[in-house]
């Protein structure tokens, strides 16, 4: 089996699990992580293969008009996502299943079945070759998570935070989009071993600055760097299994993902690199501060992780393959420590209904393995040997002190690092070891579900810490190599000597000790400076939305205002403004009809129809005005009459006679006594309006007259007309033969027309009396 | 009065009919048709509800005049049919040679035409004028 | 001629918006119906107004004669005379009924389609 | 019998009405009828599509005189596709009505008004001929206008005067156009119209018809500034009605636009370009702006139609090929979406009883089915991908990059999100929220679902596999552009009729 069917098999999981938990009802979780278990297998078994410089390809056919194949790629970097994917992914649905145990079935099905349509859309993500296919996925991912943070829907603070980061990382996708769309504008494909390989040409293209801005755009709203970083912790409102799967462990770092694969691409581009340095850093101080003031178990976690984030995307930023190295290492020191920290929150908070770190305490009492694995995995976060978080924290400063900045970063890096060490210190001792006194009793003890996923997260951390080699070979080696375009020979160690970096570890350490010691007073001293974090937050956000809403009920409300003489107004001027822009735009030359003989009969007629057509307007009273549009229909008529139209005089009087008897009907009904509708400036102003739409139809019809109509079509008809339709009327037989389809139509808008106001007047009518 | 006038427009009534009925055939050759016939065969009908009653206009009429749109509609649709099978055709006219006279399914087409036309404006004027009582 | 019979046009035209900018209802229709006799009349000028005797052939010819008037013109008119009495009628139809349902012959006294689930309503409006 | 498929989309519902009128008084045959004509016309266009699908452009002259004299129908892969899928929308409309309908809809005059209203829509798609174009149009708007006022509300009554008033207008200027257009060339037929046009001295009054085509058009495809009579009306009509409107009518507008300005007129001209650039763009926006602040869904839905039809006139502003093929596989898909989400919000409101989604909510838990059922019109017409309205939002950006209109692409993808904002708004209200009122939700007979879960198949066929329909798209939009291919179809197969003296 190749590897993109793990995409495939994911999908199917999504699909059978509903169903599956209406059967297996508590089971479920267990039942469902072997899928997730089976790709983890599956995949693990391309590590050798990868691990010796091969990179598989796959591809089938999908829209090839558009240039998007289903093209999949497997190099060292996308198969550490895929194991991180799976293997936390089956953790979870373990952990879920542990989780859901009291709620109905069906809400456990639902569970599951999004976590792994969302670890469909990640596989698929972090697979794809094609960028196309690849934002696909992309935006599933946002999806999947919309509906994951909304999962209590009936909590408004879920569909809130639901809908932020929807429109966050959903609104990040769409700039995304423009970027990938121009990558293939300019290159011709969308094929990203073929963009990687052309990245010279891409980069000396205008577009290059362009593309590279919205590339990182949509970069950071997934990965939540400044200034789009405020959704993750609100994302909080997920059930656990949720949180440690999407927005820590994987979602938010398929940013980073996407950074680092375009870092190859844009190597040429220093602002690239320099850009991700400084969001990085704004965003790891931001969040630093805002982790030190957090209240929740998870809030403090998440905050944690935007730093986290913030700290990858500088790295990535960073030259060299240190930096490299120092990247991949610390995606997976996170991963493993940051999903395993989650599921202990989850535990604890599960176990209590407490979500305040503040009011929590002494729970190593009631789950002790919990607690364990809870210290063991923020030993790793905290960067103390001999956990793995240790050798990538050596790695980040190895790689920052490498690079060509100036102090400034490095110093950044060991204050949001000594914060991290205090979140460490304060997620794990504080709720399980201080305090005994605050918790009491808890609803639910620890169960194996609620066990695996922590202790092998946490296992895994210290292992790797302690055998460094294989994952060094095997995983890490390979994914900096893919990241970094060449092979590089990772020495990833505990034990790197007596460097600079073991001096800034060891002040971390130090400094994130005092601030696990003094964690209520700085809290309580941060707390004070409430208004100014606001800018922190997400005021930017609902500032944006509210600014965009506003502007869209004013519009709306100016232009939908319900009055239709508003609406009519509005045409008409752009009706007049079209004619006007048409007018100067028609070549020059002769638009005015020369004169012809003046027929003083016809010339009379079409005088009394301007003055009927202006007595409509001057006159109140409804009945004159109706009188007034009978005299110019009959003129008309008598027009018709006068050059050669018998048939039409006659239908137009029948149809003006029957108009006449019509309106009566209505006009015997309305109230007699009218008023003015306008005001006299409205009333100026639409006559200005009508006077200008004249002037247009003035001018069109004048132009007309220059140029003879062409008969080719009325010579025809004279011709043919009697002797193959057999009609001497030319005008009937146009309307029964020639054009009969026209006649159709014609009866066709009669009909319907009766039959619809017969259905409107139906039984309706108030009977009314008029005068003898 | 209103006896004379009531009887009057009952032969009016007549009168307008079979003038409808020679409009329409004449149409073809002189001006005329279907739509000015069916126009004057309307009006007819419209004196009578306008002197008499709506009811009265209504009973003299016998159909419903919906369905009379109805009927008119899809007899206009036969009269195109027949060309389906000589020409392929929709609407292509068939003709049979009376004598002087060329009678063909144009003919039925135009009285498919009377008949909506009679029936939608008796439609608007029975609609209109029901309630309004002298 | 031709400009004779532009201007009649064009001031039909002009009357006719300036009463379908009113706000009596009625005195919209009536702005409707002298805008399509003014287009009638558009079309009847735009098809060329040379020859002035019916498109008739006469008895005895097979073929229509010189100076009569185009005929396809006057075939569009008809046409387009007969749909704009239906739209017409219907349009008084709508009209009565609105004066009977909505209660008023003005358009800013009705409100009843905007209201209906309106953002700006205080309440929202019951579906009637 | 082969060749004259395409006349039966029109008289098949022409037939079909005049027989609903003439069993005036017998409801239950006039829906055998009108459900038979649907089928029959339903049928007749696919074979349609499968006669076009090779390139094959038909023609079939009325009366058998040949073009420019007599009228003649055309169908081009276009047109054909629109046939079809219109008719497929009546057709899922009329079983979505055996759940829906009421007697006293009927009694209105329903059937009639309905296979009315297809007549108008298929033949407008199908004439080629300039002024029976204007015939259909007017077919349209009658039935349209019965339509609306089917129950005769309050709402309903003032809805359909702002409809009548700005689009009586827009038909009045289709037709002083036509007079025009006739002046200056002496000729109706379209092919005629574009051997002739481009060979007639260039002059004011041609450069005012093209605009005021423009215009009328524009009314009737609701065009900002130019589009308040279908927020005034739509969501007081019927759901069914609603549905059908919300499919076909703007589009039947936009047809006739890409049609009249790809084969007569030419954008590409300087003036018409940045004109129809900065209309498409406020479409857009404008319309997504009336919907994000809604709360009636058929509000949200009917302001998304124009804001959906901004997207499609981008297609016409760029006027590439692969901007047409965009806008074509555009319609196509909005149709089916649109036509759907207005099939989802009947039913939202048969469950909780309100269009309203102040006043409703707990689908979620009352109904998953539905919840799925709108998830993918909704997903797919805020373009998430991969479903069909992610396609169509791609190939516009993608042509509007291309097109040196980046601005454009820009505006697109901001409406874009601001779409995703409200259909999130509905599924977060409807479907999340708990209903306020803790009324239990109300089960949704299976006749209306069926419609709905049918486009919702076809959305997602569509979504998964485009290709069909972007390499369709693309052809249509080639053929669209050739106009020496269309003027050689009208006079390919000509052949006189009658008696030749």
């Amino acid at each position: 089996m190749t590897f993109e069917w793990s995409i495939l098999i994911a999908l199917a999981g999504a699909v059978v699990a509903r169903p599956v938990s209406s059967v297996l009802g508590r089971h479920t979780g267990w039942a469902i992580s072997l899928i997730p278990l089976f790709i983890f297998v599956s995949i693990f078994l391309h590590v050798a293969q990868v691990a010796g410089g091969e990179v598989l390809f796959a591809q089938l056919s999908w829209v090839p008009s558009l240039g998007v194949e289903l093209a999949f790629r497997l190099d060292g970097f996308s198969l550490l996502f895929a194991l991180l994917i799976t293997g936390i992914g089956t953790l979870v649905t373990i952990y879920a299943g542990a989780y859901f145990a009291e709620k109905p079935s069906g809400e456990l099905g639902r569970f599951l079945s999004l976590i792994m349509l969302f670890m469909t859309a990640m596989l698929g993500t972090v697979l794809s070759d094609n960028l196309i296919v690849m934002f696909v996925f992309w935006e599933l991912t946002s999806l999947a998570s919309f509906l994951l943070i909304g999962f209590d829907g009936h909590k408004e603070a879920a569909r809130k935070s639901a809908l932020q980061s929807l429109i966050v990382t959903g609104g990040g996708g769409l700039v995304l989009f423009a970027g990938l769309v121009v990558i293939g504008m300019t290159l011709g494909t969308f094929s990203f071993t073929e963009v990687l390989a052309r990245s010279d040409e891409l980069v000396a293209s205008p577009w290059a600055g362009m593309i590279a801005v919205l590339i990182m755009i949509g970069a950071f709203t997934k990965s939540a760097q400044f200034p789009f970083h405020f959704w993750l912790p609100n994302a909080m409102a997920a059930p656990t299994p949720a949180s440690a799967y999407l927005h820590s462990a994987t979602m938010v770092k398929l940013g980073v993902f996407l950074l680092a694969r375009f870092d190859a691409v844009f190597a040429e581009m220093p602002a690239y690199g320099h850009t991700l340095v400084v969001v990085g850093s704004l965003t790891m101080i931001v969040s630093a501060l805002q982790a030190l003031r957090a209240e929740g178990f998870k809030a403090v976690l998440a905050q944690s992780t935007v730093a986290s984030l913030g700290i990858l995307v500088m790295l990535i930023g960073l030259t060299g393959e240190v930096a490299a190295v120092a990247t991949v290492g610390f995606i997976l020191a996170h991963a493993l420590y940051k999903a395993a920290l989650f599921f202990c929150a989850g535990t604890a908070i599960h176990a209590t209904g407490e979500a305040s770190l503040g009011k929590l305490g002494g729970l190593a009492r009631f789950l002790p393995v919990t607690a364990v694995a809870a210290v063991l995995a923020s030993l790793s976060m905290a960067g103390l040997p001999p956990f793995v978080g240790f050798i990538s924290k050596e790695y980040l400063f190895e790689a920052q002190l490498s690079s060509d900045w100036n102090v400034v970063p490095v110093a950044i890096a060991v204050l949001v690092n000594a914060v991290m060490v205090g979140v460490a210190g304060v997620v794990s001792i504080r709720p399980f070891y201080f305090k005994p006194e605050r918790v009491s009793k808890v609803h639910h003890g620890e169960t194996a579900g609620l066990l695996i996923g922590p202790m092998l997260l946490a296992a895994g951390g210290i292992l790797i810490g302690l055998v460094p080699a294989p994952a060094a070979q095997w995983l890490i080696g390979p994914a900096a190599s893919a990241l970094y375009g060449q092979p590089i020979d990772v020495s990833f160690s505990l034990w790197h000597g007596l460097t600079p970096m073991l001096f800034l570890s060891a002040l971390v350490v130090f400094i994130g000790a005092l601030i696990v010691i003094k964690w209520t007073q700085i809290h309580t001293a941060l707390k004070s400076f409430d208004h100014a974090y606001g800018f922190l937050g997400d005021r930017f956000y609902h500032g944006a939305l509210n600014g965009v809403l506003g502007a869209a009920r004013i519009s709306t409300r100016l232009l939908q205002n319900g009055d239709q003489h508003r609406y009519t107004t509005i045409v008409l001027l752009t009706v007049i403004a079209g004619l006007v822009i048409a007018f100067f735009a028609a070549p020059s030359g002769d638009f005015l009809a020369g004169e012809g003989d003046i027929r003083i009969s016809v010339a009379l007629v079409l005088a009394l129809t301007v003055i009927g057509a202006i007595a409509t307007i001057l006159v109140r009273s409804l009945i004159a005005s109706l009188v007034s549009v009978g005299i110019v229909g009959f003129g008309s008529a008598v027009i018709f009459m006068l050059n050669g139209a018998p048939d039409l005089a006659l239908t137009q009087i029948a149809v003006e006679t029957l108009i006449v008897i019509l309106m009566t009907a209505v006009l015997l009904r309305l109230p007699s006594r009218t008023r003015h509708s306008r005001t006299v400036s409205e009333r100026r102003r639409d006559g200005l309006i009508a006077g200008g739409f004249a002037a247009a139809m003035f001018v069109a019809l004048a132009s007309i007259g220059v140029t003879p109509v062409d008969l080719r079509l009325s010579e025809y008809f004279g011709e043919t007309s009697y002797l193959e339709a057999y009609g001497r009327n030319v005008v009937n037989v146009i309307l029964v033969d020639y054009r009969a389809i026209d006649t159709l139509g014609e009866i066709a808008v009669v009909a319907i027309a009766t039959i619809a106001a017969w259905g409107l007047l139906r039984g309706a009518i108030k009977p009314l009396r008029t005068k003898e | 009065m209103s006896v004379i006038f009531s009887t009057m427009s009952r032969l009016f009534f007549v009168l307008m009919l079979v003038a409808s009925i020679y409009m329409l055939f004449r149409g073809h050759n002189e001006p005329g048709g279907g739509f000015i016939g069916g126009l004057f065969a309307a009006l007819a009908f419209a004196l009578l509800a306008l002197a008499d009653s709506v009811a009265a206009a209504r009973k003299a009429l016998i159909v419903h005049p919906v369905v009379l749109i109805g009927c008119g509609l899809f007899l206009a649709f036969l009269s195109g049919l027949p060309g389906l099978f000589s020409d392929g055709s929709f609407l292509t006219h068939w003709w049979a040679e009376l004598g002087s006279t060329h009678l063909g399914t144009a003919t039925i087409f135009d009285i498919g035409v009377f008949m909506v036309v009679i029936g939608g404006v008796l439609a608007l004027v029975f609609r209109f004028y029901e309630g309004v009582e002298q | 001629m031709s400009l004779i019979y532009a201007f009649a046009v064009a001031a039909q035209m002009g009357a006719g918006v300036y009463l379908l900018l009113s706000r009596h209802v009625m005195r919209i229709l009536f702005g409707v119906v002298l805008l399509s006799t003014a287009a009638n009349l558009l079309i009847f000028v735009s098809g060329g107004l040379q020859f002035t005797a019916p498109p008739v052939i006469p008895q005895g010819q097979q073929m229509l004669g010189e100076g009569a008037a185009n005929p396809l013109p006057q075939a569009l008119i008809l046409t387009a005379i007969v749909i704009g009495f239906a739209l017409v009628a219907f349009a008084a139809a709508l009209v009565l009924k609105a004066y009977q349902s909505l209660g008023s012959v003005f358009t800013d006294e009705q409100n009843d389609a905007e209201e209906l689930g309106s953002p700006f309503a205080k309440k929202a409006a019951d579906n009637v | 019998m082969f060749d004259t498929l395409l006349l039966w989309p029109v008289i098949l519902p022409l037939a079909g009405a005049a027989l609903a009128a003439a069993l005036h008084a017998f409801p239950a045959v006039q829906r055998q009828v009108a459900l038979t004509t649907m089928v029959l016309t339903f049928g007749a266009s696919l074979f349609l599509v499968d006669a076009v699908m090779e390139g094959a452009i038909l023609t079939k002259a009325f009366g058998g005189w040949m073009p420019p004299f007599g009228i003649v129908f055309v169908a081009d892969r276009f047109s054909a596709a629109m046939v079809v899928i219109s008719s497929l929308l009546a057709l899922c409309a009329l079983v979505f009505a055996m759940g829906d309908l009421r007697q006293r809809q009927v009694r209105s005059g329903f059937y009639p008004l309905f296979l009315g209203l297809m007549i108008g829509v298929n033949g407008a798609f199908l004439t080629g001929d300039i002024f029976n174009l204007y015939v259909w149009f007017e077919v349209m708007l009658i039935a349209t206008l019965g339509l609306i006022t089917l129950d005769r509300t309050r709402a309903q009554i003032d809805g359909a005067i702002k409809y009548a008033v700005l689009n009586l207008f827009s038909t009045i200027l289709f037709l002083m156009a036509v007079g025009l257009l006739y002046g200056a060339t002496g000729t109706l037929n379209m092919a005629d119209l574009a051997v002739v046009l481009p060979q007639t001295e260039p002059s004011a009054a041609l450069t005012l018809t093209a605009m005021m085509f423009l215009l009328a058009f524009g009314i009737k495809a609701g065009f900002f500034p130019m589009f308040f009579w279908l927020p005034a009306s739509y969501h007081t009509a019927s759901i069914i009605v609603s549905a059908v409107f919300a499919g076909l009518l703007t589009k039947v507008g936009v047809y006739a636009l890409f049609r009249v300005f790809t084969l007569l007129f030419e954008v590409d001209n300087g003036t018409l370009k940045p004109l129809i650039a900065v209309i498409a763009a406020g479409t857009m926006l404008f319309g997504v702006f009336g919907a994000a602040i809604q709360w009636d869904v058929r509000r949200i839905l009917s302001f998304h139609i124009i804001s959906q039809i901004g997207y499609i006139m981008l297609g016409l502003a760029v006027a590439t090929p692969l901007a047409l093929a965009g806008a074509v596989f555009y319609i196509i898909h909005h149709i089916v979406v649109k036509a759907n989400l207005f099939f989802v919000a009947g039913a939202i409101h048969r469950a909780t009883g309100s269009f309203d989604l102040r006043k409703s909510g707990g689908l979620m838990k009352a109904s998953p089915l539905l919840a799925v059922l709108f998830a993918i019109p909704a997903l797919s017409l805020a373009g998430i991908p991969p479903l069909s309205g992610f396609w169509a939002k791609f190939m516009v950006v993608d042509a509007s990059f291309q097109g040196e209109a980046a601005w454009l692409a820009a505006v697109a993808l901001f409406v874009g999100l601001l779409t995703i904002f409200s259909m999130s708004k509905i599924w977060i209200e409807a479907f999340w929220k708990e209903h306020p009122r803790a009324v239990r939700a109300r089960p949704v007979p299976a006749v209306m679902l069926v419609p709905i879960a049918a486009l919702g198949i076809i959305t997602l066929a569509i979504g998964f596999n485009p290709e069909p329909l972007v390499a369709f798209s693309n052809l249509a939009a080639e053929s669209m552009g050739d106009r020496t291919q269309l003027i050689g179809a009208f006079y390919g197969g000509e052949h006189t009729a009658g008696v030749t003296p």
